[in-house]
């Protein structure tokens, strides 16, 4: 497929869908976009890729018409479009899935599906503009979601959120359909379903902008691929195969590829021990979970499977039957407070809501597991604190190297890095739990976040991550376990075949 | 009838020694006719809503009769009507309502309180200079029509003074004293406050006091414990006062009188007084105020 | 609007950008000077400081509980309540132990907020504006409805008129307040976590912090900080009073709004409540010695307010945009 | 299912509140539960009422709006003297009256991105000075008309007097327009995810403004009704009316994050605390001791929601919510 052509610059091609060139945006101090080009082409799914903070979500703000951009043209079909709104960009037939989910959790899923028609255009009444129950049913199929229309979307998982957010953008009459990190939530089997609706879309002449951290997932659906680095294009619509992964890394920012785990080799001690522990709305109490020192224990399970609820037990962060112990003292599940004071650090999935103190510096971001630790009679030595955090800080590349600007101002992988150093900054850390390391982080990110906790498990720290994501499975556990239906359904060796893994995930064949 | 009639008293605002004084009055001759009190302070004077429904209430009761000190006459007249209507008397206390079909009246008049304090104010400042007024909240009858009082008047006997600063949003101590700290700035020249209540003219006191401004001459409406030490310590020129207790006792012996379908006397009129430091010592005060230990 | 410090790693001691209030605050003043009549005399600046000063230590307790994301409706209240609770202890207690009972009576009332808040989660809201009925409906039950005298003395009112070197007490309690405050918020670890709950509280829980307890204190020391402003408004009207200072929960929510702070928590310093009392209070005084008819005055307050927080805003478009030019 | 039941569970509560009050004051004083008195209260709630839904429309939009008194008093007053000037149904002018104080409280925050406390307590008090200005420095304006306006507002035509029946339409009408109208739509969608917004295509700042306009032409309607039953457009009246407005919405189940409201338990939260109000009227206790049990009232709806929460968390302990862990 991709040998057809070799002319990508080529702006006149009459199966150009749309091209964006010369776009900058600069906001504030930042420069978020300096020069991009991005040429989209009928039928064709193109990939856009680039470290976090590149430019790819403002670039797609800028294509919605969410964002006016400083500079730039973009020529829809040929024809040159300046979007003032959304609504217009959408009304044009450019259709938007967002990175941050643009739902509404109090509102109910139908009311979702309906949310363009519900948010533009003036008229009185909502009743017409709710889309038809039995096509909205239809696309919620398609994604493969069975859920209750009038159900609030607040009742789903995030990974299931997204497939809504999928589903909304099927209800449109779309020749360009967007997806800005639309697989960071979904497991393996959703984000086939996704791509299966992508590729019948393009089939019949939709143009796809896809972005994504993962490669598997690019390779497997992408015909093309643009790359940004730091506001500019620096490849441009070459065709998949033309560029390996090393290249097109290098590319992005000019790192290598990360290293496999180090081989564990003896089982030593158990630091974190759960018995008759519960997982989501399964559960009835009754698993085991053991993690041992200097191990990292993979937790896999399929979204609603419970096994980020269970990784949450595990972490302090749930309440729920059984108990938990680190070393010899135990705790109740739900006592976060005394999970953290016993050295068992904490890194929740959802990191804007659960995770990041938004208006407060990096620093203190990091600290704040700490704080104890830093105060003599109630006061906090700065100097201390930044000779506790700055070093892991640097470790973890924070990108800028501002430890005092606000956290919100950082990009998602760099947010992510905070979340990983007030985990690392745990005083007397014996364990950490982690659920989605490294949803919606960059390769780069991605690599110094592993090194990390690899690290801090080759220095006897128990570790258990929970992740929808088999490729980070894979190159950090020790060992696998995996959550179906609150169960525990199977713990394999670090050296099981991934067909394996995904055998016991769906629980489809024997594992 | 019950052999024990229910009287119902609403009035705007039991944070007030005018009210509570007045009450006072109603509830010893109420303890006195074996009657029966339902009272409803309405919680300030701007809440005639509140006070709305609470005759509404009142009426729902179906009480032997009505007292009513209005927040505002014309505000509660419709309801106070409704009340007549329903077979209810209502007698009317110091503010009434605006109404024609009240079984009686016993008023006391604001606007001679104003006066009372005009004419006071003039001579202790020899009438003339520069003269303030700390005139309480706008839009209250209560308020209104003492200022209109002491305007009229002070316009009348001492034409060579001037008004030169008058505060509305004051209404409690602690404001009352900032403004008049504030005045005391801009006004070096002052010689005389006019002051609503007692209460603002105790924040007024302090802050002439602080300031050494002793010479400044203050008076005022009302005769509380406090209104009642400043005078006797030479702080307050004078007050101007009605006999409350003695308007309350009235009240209630003219509601039990309608509700027993006695005889009502249509109008009871006591008059405004002047209190100075020379008369305090004379002044009956079991009809004037509410002693100092006295809860409604 | 916080300052952001550059990537140095040690701090020499420089003092951070003022906040844009500052400014605004500042043009009021010189307004102030140049058209109110008799502004710029000692003797009213001394005014004005002194009732700001009140207003800043109870603003300084409203600012924790914005910090944390919450908002106090019950401080005049509970400050009517102290008063009265002071005057009726005097007898017994004598001026320094009725001035703590009614000081203490202030802490009770807001750990008690902060309890309702932080372990419950009620919405502050509701929390307060129950207590602030309650308090309020105490404070007039006690007392009958009227205020009573305290008798004279000069420990009584040695809070509100007395003079340590010179300066008026209620001046230095502000800058104590203010000092305290400041030590807290920016070298404590306290004042830490108050940031932390008030950004986040949910990751507040899930980094091991104790929601609970820090509110509860949060609440507390916002209302120790009442207590002092009520300890000096009793020695001020000399007198308990139901109705000691029904504005005081809006004068000092609008100064905290004034400076800078966001309603929504997890942001703010000391330097932003100042200004903030400071444009209120001169407001108020400004608008007395204009002496204009009372509807004008409110028309001119509310104007007012809305123009120092509507200046703010271009104030920190310019300061961006100056940011700008200086990279 | 856990946030579904919460939410129904949130709007039971101020109806629950209601029975036990109900329950408690009947047997205080027994002619609390009789028919007349139920009548006479479902009269009386109107005021509160239609602010609370007001307010509510604020709230649902992640603010709040303490201008709500003044501008009742406002519209109210210049209602009363457009009544004056041509005839009774001129009173409705304090409806665009509201509705102009809502577009000015709504382009401040939302169009000028000011904090709803600082504009509506800046309305608050600019509003309050126009209300003087415009009567005489608080004068009350007698309506001409009085007689009629007390006769609608207190005879009872089929349980309600007029005024209560077209009070409540009108709280029928917010009801439509938060189910069935794209405005209370969009203003659920703006309080559930201001940043979602403007992604799906609205413009954020006019919804917001919506919401306070909303606000403000219930507060001028409640002004009107003010006027009606007090036969005088009352300047300096609505002190006090923003707080008990706001707890009348909260306490009615609408979520102070924004998103989540129901107009009907709004109006449960109103008659709430009317009932509360009137039980103490009537059971003759001092009017400071009614004050602090109506304070006590607030904490106690405030705890029964917390106590219906912790209540569905034990239930629904084995199927947690899975976005946040609890
Ligand atoms: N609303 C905004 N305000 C200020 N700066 C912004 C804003 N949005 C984006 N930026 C800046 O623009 C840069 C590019 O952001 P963008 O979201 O486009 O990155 P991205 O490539 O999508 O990153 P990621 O992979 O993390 O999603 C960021 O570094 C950020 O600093
Ligand atoms: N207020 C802001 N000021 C400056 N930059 C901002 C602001 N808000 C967002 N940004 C920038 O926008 C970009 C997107 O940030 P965001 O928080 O969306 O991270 P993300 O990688 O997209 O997160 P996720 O992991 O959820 O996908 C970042 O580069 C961030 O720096
Ligand atoms: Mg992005
Ligand atoms: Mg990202």
């Amino acid at each position: 497929m991709s040998a057809s052509d070799d002319a990508p610059s080529d702006d006149t091609r009459d199966d150009l869908a749309l091209v964006a060139t010369g776009i900058a945006k600069v906001y504030g101090a930042t420069c978020a976009l300096r020069s991009a080009r991005l040429a989209l082409r009928r039928g064709r799914v193109h990939a856009l890729l680039g470290e976090n903070g590149a430019g790819k979500s403002t670039l797609v703000k800028i294509l919605v018409g969410a964002v006016t951009p400083d500079a730039g043209h973009i020529a829809l079909a040929g024809a040159p479009v300046a979007f003032g709104s959304v609504t217009q960009a959408i009304r044009a037939g450019i259709v938007p899935i967002y990175q941050h989910l643009s739902l509404f959790p109090e509102l109910s899923i139908h009311e979702n599906l309906s949310a363009f028609a519900l948010a533009a255009g003036g008229g009185l009444w909502t009743g017409r503009r709710l889309v038809d129950p039995a096509r909205a049913r239809g696309w919620l199929k398609e994604v493969g979601l069975d859920v209750d229309l009038a159900a609030p979307l607040g009742s789903l998982s995030l990974g299931e959120r997204q497939l809504v957010e999928v589903a909304r953008a099927l209800s449109l009459d779309c020749r360009v359909l967007v997806l800005d990190e639309p697989t960071a939530a979904l497991n393996a089997d959703e984000a086939d379903r996704l791509f299966a609706v992508v590729r019948r879309l393009c089939a019949s002449g939709t143009a796809a902008l896809f972005i994504s951290h993962r490669f598997d997932e690019i390779e497997a659906l992408a015909d093309e691929v643009t790359v940004l680095r730091d506001g500019r294009t620096v490849i441009d619509a070459a065709p998949i195969g033309r560029h390996s992964r090393e290249e097109l890394t290098h590319a992005m920012l000019g790192a290598g590829v990360e290293a496999a785990p180090a081989r564990l080799s003896e089982r030593a001690a158990p630091v974190l021990v759960g018995r008759g522990l519960a997982a989501g709305r399964h559960g009835r109490g009754s698993l085991d979970v053991i993690v041992h020192a200097g191990e990292i224990v993979g937790l896999a399970g399929l979204i609603g499977s419970g096994a980020l609820s269970l990784a949450a037990t595990l972490g302090g962060a749930q309440a729920g039957p059984g108990e938990l112990s680190v070393g010899d003292a135990s705790f109740m599940p739900g006592d976060r407070r005394r999970a953290a004071a016993l050295g068992i650090a904490y890194v929740p999935a959802d990191r804007h809501a659960e995770g990041l103190f938004g208006a407060l510096s990096a620093r203190r971001n990091a600290s704040v597991s700490g704080l104890g630790r830093l105060a003599r009679l109630g006061w906090l030595r700065a100097r201390a604190e930044a000779q506790m955090v700055d070093p892991l800080l640097r470790r973890l590349k924070l990108h800028p190297a501002l430890p005092e600007a606000e956290a919100a101002t950082f990009s998602g992988g760099n947010q992510q890095k905070l979340l990983i150093a007030r985990g690392l900054a745990v005083p007397g850390l014996k364990a950490m739990v982690l659920l989605e390391p490294t949803r919606g982080v960059d390769v780069a990110a991605r690599g110094v976040i592993h090194d990390a906790i690899r690290e801090a498990a080759a220095s006897g720290v128990a570790v258990l991550v929970a992740t929808s994501d088999l490729d980070e499975l894979m190159v950090l556990a020790h060992r696998y376990l995996v959550v179906r239906e609150g169960t525990l359904a199977a713990e394999l060796p670090r050296s099981a075949p991934r067909a394996a893994l995904l055998a016991a995930l769906s629980g489809s064949a024997a594992a | 009838r019950a052999a024990e009639p229910v009287i119902g008293v609403s009035v705007p605002n039991l944070g007030s020694s005018f009210w509570i004084s007045v009450l006072y009055g109603v509830d010893t001759a109420a303890k006195a006719d074996k009657a029966k009190l339902v009272t409803l302070s309405a919680g300030g004077d701007g809440n005639s809503s509140q006070q709305i429904a609470q005759i509404q209430d009142l009426i729902q009761r179906k009480v032997d009769a009505i007292i009513v000190g209005a927040t505002n006459g014309d505000a509660v007249k419709a309801i106070v009507e409704r009340a007549v209507a329903a077979g209810i008397p209502v007698i009317g206390i110091s503010s009434p309502p605006n109404t024609d079909k009240l079984a009686a009246v016993v008023s006391a008049d604001h606007y001679d309180m104003g006066k009372l304090q005009a004419e006071c104010l003039a001579e202790a400042i020899g009438g003339k200079g520069e003269v303030a007024m700390m005139a309480g909240p706008a839009g209250q009858a209560w308020s209104d029509l003492r200022a209109q009082g002491f305007r009229d008047t002070l316009a009348k006997v001492a034409p060579n003074v001037t008004i030169v600063a008058e505060s509305r949003l004051a209404d409690n101590r602690n404001a009352a004293l900032t403004t008049a700290e504030d005045w005391i700035q801009r006004f070096p020249e002052l010689s005389g406050v006019y002051s609503a209540t007692d209460d603002m003219a105790a924040g007024v006191v302090s802050a002439l006091k602080a300031s050494g401004k002793g010479t400044v001459k203050v008076s005022a409406s009302n005769l509380s414990p406090t209104a009642q030490q400043m005078l006797k310590d030479g702080d307050l020129a004078c007050t101007s006062i009605q006999q409350i207790v003695a308007q309350g006792k009235a009240a209630l012996v003219q509601a039990v009188a309608a509700a027993t379908k006695g005889k009502v006397e249509a109008k009871v009129v006591t008059p405004a007084v002047l209190v100075t430091p020379d008369n305090v010592g004379s002044i009956d005060l079991s009809l004037v105020v509410a002693p100092a230990d006295y809860r409604p | 609007m916080m300052a952001k410090r550059l990537p140095g790693t040690s701090r020499p001691l420089r003092l951070s950008r003022p906040p844009a209030v500052a400014l605004v605050c500042l043009g009021l003043f010189l307004l102030c000077c140049a058209f109110v009549p008799r502004f710029a005399t000692f003797g009213n600046i001394e005014n004005v400081l002194r009732v700001a000063s009140i207003l800043c230590v109870v603003a300084c307790g409203q600012a924790v509980v914005i910090l944390l994301g919450g908002i106090e409706f019950s401080f005049g209240a509970s400050a009517a309540l102290a008063s009265v609770v002071t005057v009726m202890a005097l007898p017994v207690l004598g001026p320094v132990g009725g001035l703590a009972t009614g000081g203490a009576s202030v802490i009770a009332i807001g750990a008690v907020n902060g309890f309702l808040v932080g372990r419950l989660a009620l919405p502050p809201v509701i929390v307060t504006l129950g207590t602030l009925m309650m308090a309020s409906g105490a404070a007039a039950w006690l007392v009958g409805g009227l205020p009573i005298d305290a008798p004279p003395s000069a420990a009584f009112s040695w809070p509100a008129r007395g003079r340590v070197l010179g300066v008026p007490v209620p001046i230095l309690a502000a800058l104590l307040a203010c000092a305290a405050l400041h030590l807290m918020l920016a070298h404590g670890r306290i004042g830490r976590l108050w940031y932390h709950v008030g950004a986040n509280p949910v990751a507040a829980r899930l980094a091991g912090l104790d929601v609970t307890r820090i509110t509860t204190l949060g609440y507390a020391v916002a209302g120790a900080f009442c207590a002092v402003g009520a300890i000096i408004l009793t020695s001020r009207v000399a007198s308990g009073q139901p109705a000691l200072a029904p504005n005081l929960p809006f004068e000092t929510i609008a100064a905290c709004a004034i400076g800078g702070l966001p309603l929504s928590g997890g942001r703010g310093r000391v330097s932003q409540v100042v200004f903030g009392v400071l444009t209120v209070a001169m407001l108020n005084n400004a608008v007395v010695l204009i002496n204009l008819p009372v509807a004008w005055q409110l028309v001119l307050l509310g104007l007012a307010v809305l123009a120092a927080v509507g200046l703010q805003k271009d104030w920190a478009v310019l300061a961006r945009l100056a940011r700008r030019t200086d990279r | 299912m856990t946030p579904r039941a919460e939410g129904r569970a949130r709007f039971l509560v101020a109806p629950a509140a209601i029975l036990l009050a109900a329950g408690l004051f009947g047997v205080a004083s027994p002619g609390f539960l009789s028919l007349d008195n139920g009548l006479s209260m479902a009269g009386q709630i109107w005021i509160l009422a239609l602010l609370a839904v007001g307010q509510m429309f604020a709230i649902a939009a992640r603010g709040f709006d303490i201008s709500v008194g003044a501008v009742a008093a406002l519209s109210g007053t210049l209602g009363a003297m457009a009544a004056n000037a041509i005839g009774l149904p001129g009173l409705l002018l304090a409806v665009p009256v509201g509705l102009a104080c809502g577009t000015v409280n709504g382009w401040l925050i939302g169009r000028a991105r000011f904090q709803p406390i600082v504009a509506t307590l800046g309305t608050l008090l600019a509003v309050k000075g126009l209300a003087l200005l415009v009567s005489d420095d608080g004068q009350v304006v007698p309506l001409e008309a009085a007689a009629r306006a007390a006769a609608l507002s207190f005879d009872a035509v089929a349980g309600l007097p007029p005024l209560g029946w077209a009070a409540l339409a009108a709280v029928g009408l917010a009801h439509v327009v938060l189910r069935h109208m794209l405005v209370g739509r969009r203003i659920l969608m703006l309080g559930s995810n201001p940043e979602a917004v403007a992604l799906v295509g609205a413009v954020p700042w006019r919804i917001e403004m919506s919401a306070y306009q909303l606000c403000g032409a219930f507060a001028g309607l409640a002004g009107a009704l003010m006027t009606a039953r007090a036969g005088a457009g009352l300047p300096t009246e609505g002190a006090g009316m923003e707080l008990q407005s706001i707890a009348a919405a909260v306490i009615g189940g609408t979520v102070l994050a924004g998103g989540r409201a129901n107009v009907w338990a709004v109006l449960a939260g109103a008659t709430f605390v009317q009932v509360v109000l009137t039980g103490l009227n009537l059971s003759g206790v001092s009017p400071f001791i009614a004050q602090i049990a109506v304070g006590a009232v607030i904490l106690a709806s405030g705890l029964m929601d917390a106590g219906l929460r912790t209540l569905l968390t034990r239930f629904s302990r084995l199927s947690p919510p899975k976005g946040t862990f609890r």
